[in-house]
């Protein structure tokens, strides 16, 4: 691993002028999950890393209903399974915290270091992306907003420009009949990175319509997708199988997967089908409840 | 005598014979006897005049780790197999 | 089955270094430190297959905090000689060459330099700063492709071995291995019914969860001394000796408590190379290698090409058997083939079969063994093969293999007969286990079974036990131990000396020390080095008893030691430690020793339960209860036996379902983490039911088997068999993860 | 650019007040083992996979060669060796030995913490939230059965003495 210096500013304001000074030399820590890896792997290098953990915005979170949910782009992942109101309200960031990495990792790990890192099999951005979440910004001309379905640009590339960092993550406040859910699959039942990667929202109306319905697939292009059609297609429809499958066939149609060791193109567009169909049929569950 | 099983590989050296029975007290009586009989024999079984590393002797089963002073019984069956360790 | 009554065997005491492992103060080697000591790192190749031009090292060796930097040149010119290694041997110039390159990589990762300094992270920075030009030549990683008459060639000067006649122009083919038992092919003819398939199974690595490491000290007197996490300190003494050329009595081997091994750590990789830095740097130097140094330099287990046919009579009597068997030995000779072609038909007494199998170098890390090496691959093959001719036929699948297993007097296909062996036994504790009859009854379920088998060898071990003052034991023995074995050791020489398990001490030896005992591996420990502790014990009594005579005035003819290890003799009777403490104050110490070198295979047999349940949309396969079945002999350590079962179980089921090693384009491994190497984690696994068959081994004092190896054979085999009763798709492929498994049903849907 | 400089960082270890000098680059595991000899938490992958370096930072488990040593300023770390207590053994170390839960012992530091960690939270775990929560944990050699078990059998004792 090489040489590097640590910081550790108490403002975001503090951050942005180092991060700025430093350029793409400066690398920002916050669970360090991915960071400390790519580091020591010599996949990505620092001059200096930025530990952003002093920074009470960063590494806070806070709900209301007029609001939603203001998570902190630090915030380490066992906060949000671990809370009964928010896993209840977005049970599709609960399902996406629950298995990054094991329970070490989720001590530590962050959504918004997952955001940022821009995977494009990272298990929260389609999530986040049904949910229908923003990013705030803070850069050296003060702060910005960006749609989370806009924000990573390619595997491991965001809109982040030189000088900004990801302070938190606005998502939505929920009614009582919307629900969500996220679902991956891996070949074993933890410590994998997604095959393919589905996020799921409904909102139903009180006869148990579909009013809306936003979907999000991971790991099946360079970016993290809304599937803006087939999220469309439901409006209006009832909460069926029959239905949901055909979401999946409307979803399957703007994935454009990679064969790699994790899966063939084939298989990963075919389990974008069964995912749709599966993250739609529990967070119509949870709606329902 | 002891019965001395031909690997398959030198049955072109036997004319096909699959086992042999001859007087023989220890493998070396075996291998030259057999050499004797077989001409070539003893160059594929035998390394510098000890049988090959990557052979091992089964006499009655046993895997003898003597090589070529290995005793044999009257009624003993002998094979050349290959040497096999484990994990 | 055994009816004696023991008092120490059989039960399950707390093992003797379980404290120090569950608090982290056993010392592993990466937690070794001398003082001054330097940390190393290994340069190694970034291409499968490239000709080394030149090594420049000056950079390198200018960076402050270094203090050696070695590469070929380093290293002894060692000639083609075949060093026995006691468990195999193994030609010295490839041995060296794997620990560095020579003229060429053979493989990526393949260690072209070394490094010391201050620091590892200096001694990284400091070997990125040399540089290597390499000419890249083509490459190879399929074990089919590297046996083409075009292939790339690894070795210019290997010319296939077929028992000792040489082939007349080079290939990658080291070796041909030809066996045959009766008439193969008239008894084709005369089958009722015959199947045959090609298997392909992926390279697997034996995953231990502790990295290479080791800690070197060449002295200035020309001792070396070698700290090292080695399932066999003497033979990585003599492999370190050898590839240095010095004399084996000059290197001193410590073996440290040892992070997981099955077969992976016999071989030397870094030894040489640290005692090399030492000697260049005057500092003690200690190497441990990286996750993916693990995975791309270390021994994985080869993958395979298989092509096996078997024919049987109408009535279920297997008849003729055909294997044609080419295994990877990765990038220098000596793989798996031999137990591999030993074991195709090793649990079947079948009267005619001919087997061929081919030894395939290409460019993957030199292959290791790994626990039953080479079984696994064939009972893939065998097992499953054995179902179809059942289905075929109508009959269960429990009854052929009831109809044909092996039994004592049974032939092998590489000619020996069984002695008593335990494999009828293990089938039936498997048709009254209540597994067998609980029917299976979800949707997308299905179970299979499998049978396996593994030799379990003997070798050399030895054993010495000192008497302390208050009658407990310091019993001092060479085998690394890897999971529990001083305890089932310790336990063999308390039960025959009438003591308990905590009366005595036992300490695993270096090299100086301990008298010469072979690897922890080939099952053997429990077995071999169980029995020198028994023979020491009886040393022990017998000296005793000569001294006892003197003690209590008769003759030793009139003493008599019993099973409870009471001396009895002229009117009294007194238990081992209570004479041993009077001895003591009567000025007698006492020292029992024993080294032994049992020959007979322990025939380790099994056969196992699987119960799987199949998502019909992903293909993925839940494993939903398994059960495992074993001839132990003798169980000496219950706990440690079961333990021996689930892990070798837990292991197969990875090897069947997810484990494989993904290569690029380039042929380089492209999954050389812990990430995307998918090992078993404990959620994709259910408990592991195990049921002790206890036969009786008649060549060992106690009747013990190994064990350790057979229990990883079965479970791909049935697996598979699960899967195709789940499915009614056949796996011909390993691991039959879930884009394999759901492409083949979709194959099969597509072709009804 | 120049070498960096070392950071000195104050800390709670097992309950000692312990301060050291680290590089940037230096992770916890590095630091606990290197720099402070505590060798318990074991090196077995490097990057967050198979969790034998588990500690505990401010109460929950983490890989601690995820950790930057300079990071931990200020905090509350355990590690296995301050699991046993005034010379007695934690129920998890207690039912792993009598439960032969271990076999190489790597990974057993990993485990020790973890299965604490997870006991504390939730004495009755059942056997699917065990397998869950330590699924961060690899072990090469036992198959999980006997640590499911110990794990299990831990929580009973814990459960009962409290």
């Amino acid at each position: 691993m090489k040489e590097f210096d640590y910081l550790a500013p108490e403002s975001v304001s503090e951050v942005v002028s180092v991060i700025s000074e430093h350029g793409d030399r400066a690398k920002l820590l916050a669970g360090g999950t991915d960071i400390i890896v790519q580091l020591r792997e010599g996949l990505r290098e620092a001059d200096v890393v930025v530990d952003i953990k002093k920074i009470d915005e960063v590494t806070s979170f806070k709900y209301s209903e007029e609001n939603g949910l203001s998570l902190g782009a630090a915030v380490a992942c066992y906060h949000l399974y671990e809370h009964p109101e928010l896993s209840r309200l977005y049970g599709a960031l609960a399902d996406s915290t629950h298995i990054i990495g094991g329970w070490q990792i989720q001590s530590r790990a962050s959504v918004g270091g997952n955001l940022c890192n821009a995977s494009p099999a990272a298990d929260s951005i389609p999530s986040l992306i049904a949910l229908n979440a923003t990013a705030v910004i803070a850069g050296p001309n003060g702060e910005r907003t960006v749609a989370v379905q806009d924000f990573c640009t390619g595997p491991g590339r965001n809109v982040l420009e030189n000088g900004e960092l990801l302070v938190s993550i606005q998502i939505p406040a929920q009614c009582s009949n919307s629900g969500s859910a996220y679902e991956r699959f891996i070949p074993r039942n933890e410590m994998d990175i997604a095959v393919v990667g589905v996020g799921s929202w409904v909102r139903l109306s009180a006869d148990g319509t579909i009013v809306e319905a936003r979907i999000s697939l991971g790991a099946v292009a360079a970016t993290p997708l809304f599937a803006e059609e087939a999220s469309a297609s439901l409006a209006g429809k009832q909460p069926t199988e029959e239905n949901f499958t055909a979401a999946g066939e409307l979803a399957k149609q703007i994935a454009t997967p990679i064969s790699d060791m994790r899966g063939t193109d084939e298989y990963r567009a075919h389990l974008v089908g069964v995912l749709v169909k599966r993250t739609l049929t529990t967070a119509a569950e949870r709606a329902q409840n | 005598m002891p019965t001395v099983f031909i690997p398959a590989p030198l049955r072109e050296l036997s004319g096909g014979t699959q086992s042999v029975v001859l007087e023989a007290r220890n493998v070396r009586e075996i291998v030259y006897r057999l050499d004797a009989m077989f001409p070539g024999f003893k160059d594929r079984i035998c390394i510098d005049g000890n049988i090959s590393p990557s052979l091992q002797v089964s006499i009655d089963s046993v895997m003898t780790s003597k090589g070529m002073i290995a005793k044999v019984q009257p009624h003993s069956e002998v094979h050349f197999i290959p040497a096999i360790g484990g994990g | 089955m055994t009816t004696t009554q023991y008092r120490v065997i059989g039960t399950r005491p707390v093992r003797h270094d379980g404290a120090d492992k569950v608090t982290g103060k056993a010392i592993y080697t990466a937690d070794t430190k001398l003082p001054g000591m330097l940390a190393g790192f290994v340069l190694r190749s970034p291409h499968a297959h490239a000709k080394i031009i030149s090594i420049d090292t000056s950079e390198a060796e200018a960076t402050p905090g270094v203090h050696a930097v070695i590469s070929n040149a380093d290293f002894p010119n060692v000639e083609d000689k075949i060093a026995d290694l006691g468990e195999g041997s193994v030609n010295l110039s490839y041995l060296s060459a794997n620990c560095m390159a020579q003229k060429k990589v053979l493989y990526r990762g393949h260690a072209v330099a070394a490094v010391a300094a201050t620091d590892v992270h200096i001694a990284e920075e400091a070997a990125r700063k040399i540089k290597v030009e390499y000419e890249v030549l083509d490459s190879v990683t399929w074990v089919l492709d590297a046996m083409e008459e075009n292939a790339p060639l690894l070795h210019e000067d290997l010319v296939t071995d077929s028992l000792g006649e040489k082939a007349d122009k080079p290939s990658n083919v080291p070796v041909h291995l030809h066996f045959e038992k009766g008439d193969a092919a008239t008894a084709f003819k005369e089958a009722d019914v015959i199947v045959e398939r090609e298997f392909k199974t992926a390279t697997v690595h034996q995953g231990y969860i502790e990295p290479h490491a080791v800690v070197a000290d060449y002295n200035e007197d020309g001792r070396l001394r070698i700290w090292t996490a080695t399932q066999g300190s003497f033979t990585c003494r003599q492999q370190t000796a050898e590839i240095l050329q010095i004399p084996l009595g000059n290197v001193l081997v410590t073996p440290c408590e040892i992070g997981g091994g099955f077969g992976g750590k016999i071989t030397v990789y870094l030894e040489p190379t640290a005692a090399l830095l030492s000697k260049k740097s005057g500092r003690p130097v200690r190497i441990a290698m990286t996750r993916a140094d693990v995975f791309e330099a270390s021994g994985p287990t080869p993958g395979s090409f298989m092509r096996v046919k078997l024919g049987a009579k109408n009535d279920g009597t297997l008849i003729a058997g055909e294997a044609w068997l080419a295994y990877d030995a990765g990038a220098y000779p000596g793989g798996m083939i031999g137990p591999g072609c030993m074991c195709v038909f090793s649990c079947y007494d079948i009267d005619h079969a001919i087997v061929d199998g081919y030894d395939v170098c290409l460019n993957k890390p030199k292959t290791s063994a790994y626990r039953a090496p080479g079984a696994t691959q064939v009972a893939f093959a065998t097992e499953q093969l054995v179902d179809e001719i059942a289905q075929k036929l109508g009959m269960c699948e429990l009854e052929i293999r009831e109809k044909n297993a092996v039994k004592e007097g049974s032939r092998r296909v590489d000619g020996p007969v069984y002695p008593p062996i335990g494999l009828v036994e293990c089938l039936d504790a498997l048709k009254q286990s209540e597994h067998w009859n609980t029917p299976l009854e979800g949707a997308n379920q299905g179970r299979g079974i499998a049978a396996g088998f593994w030799f379990g060898c003997g070798l050399k071990s030895s054993a010495a036990c000192t008497v302390n003052s208050d009658g407990t034991i310091n019993l001092l023995e060479g085998s690394t131990d890897i999971g529990g074995s001083r305890t089932a050791i310790a336990m063999q020489l308390a039960e025959v000396l009438g003591l308990e398990a905590n009366d005595i001490n036992p300490q695993v030896g270096d090299t100086d020390t301990a008298g010469y005992t072979d690897v922890t591996g080939g099952s053997r420990v429990t077995f071999a080095t169980g029995m020198a502790a028994y023979e020491a014990g009886r040393d022990l009594q017998q000296q005793m008893r000569t001294l006892a005579a003197d003690l209590w005035d008769c003759s030793t003819d009139d003493i008599t030691i019993g099973e409870d290890g009471v001396f009895s003799g002229n009117g009294k009777a007194v238990g081992f430690k209570a004479l041993a403490v009077e001895l003591f104050a009567a000025g007698e110490h006492l020292v029992g020793r024993a080294t032994v070198a049992p020959e007979c295979p322990t025939n380790g047999f099994g056969a196992q339960i699987a119960d799987v349940e199949v998502d019909p949309e992903t293909g993925k396969v839940t494993v939903l209860r398994y059960t495992t079945i074993q001839d132990a002999g003798k169980a000496i350590h219950p706990s440690y036996v079961e333990g021996q079962l689930q892990g070798g179980t837990v292991q197969g089921i990875g090897w069947a379902l997810n484990e494989e090693y993904f290569y690029r384009d380039d042929d380089t491994m492209a999954n050389a983490s812990f990430l995307d190497y998918r090992m078993p984690t404990m959620l994709d696994v259910p408990m592991i039911d195990t049921i002790i068959v206890e036969t009786g081994n008649p060549e060992h004092p106690y009747g013990v088997r190994g064990v350790g190896e057979t229990p990883i054979v079965p479970p791909p085999a049935a697996l598979a068999n699960a899967i195709y009763n789940a499915t009614d798709t056949r796996m011909t492929e390993l691991p039959m993860s879930p884009p394999k498994l759901w492409k083949a049903m979709q194959s099969d849907q597509a072709s009804e | 650019m120049s070498a960096s400089k070392k950071v000195h960082v104050t800390t709670t270890i097992n309950g000692e007040d312990i301060d050291f000098l680290c590089e940037p680059r230096h992770s916890l595991l590095e630091v606990l083992r290197d720099n402070l000899g505590l060798t318990g938490s074991k090196e077995g992958c490097n990057n967050g996979n198979c969790g034998a370096c588990t500690v505990l930072l401010n109460g929950r488990p983490v890989d601690s060669c995820l950790v930057l040593g300079a990071e931990v300023e200020g905090a509350e770390i355990e590690t296995v060796e301050g699991i046993a207590c005034n010379s007695n053994l934690h129920p998890v170390q207690e039912c792993f030995l009598e439960g032969a839960a271990l076999q190489c012992g790597i990974c057993t530091p990993g485990f020790m913490v973890a299965s604490k960690a997870l006991l504390e939270k939730d004495p009755h775990a059942s056997e699917e939230t065990i397998r869950f929560d330590l699924s961060g944990n690899l072990c090469r050699c036992t198959g999980y059965d006997k640590i499911v078990r110990a794990v299990q059998a831990a929580g009973q004792k814990m459960s009962t003495e409290v």
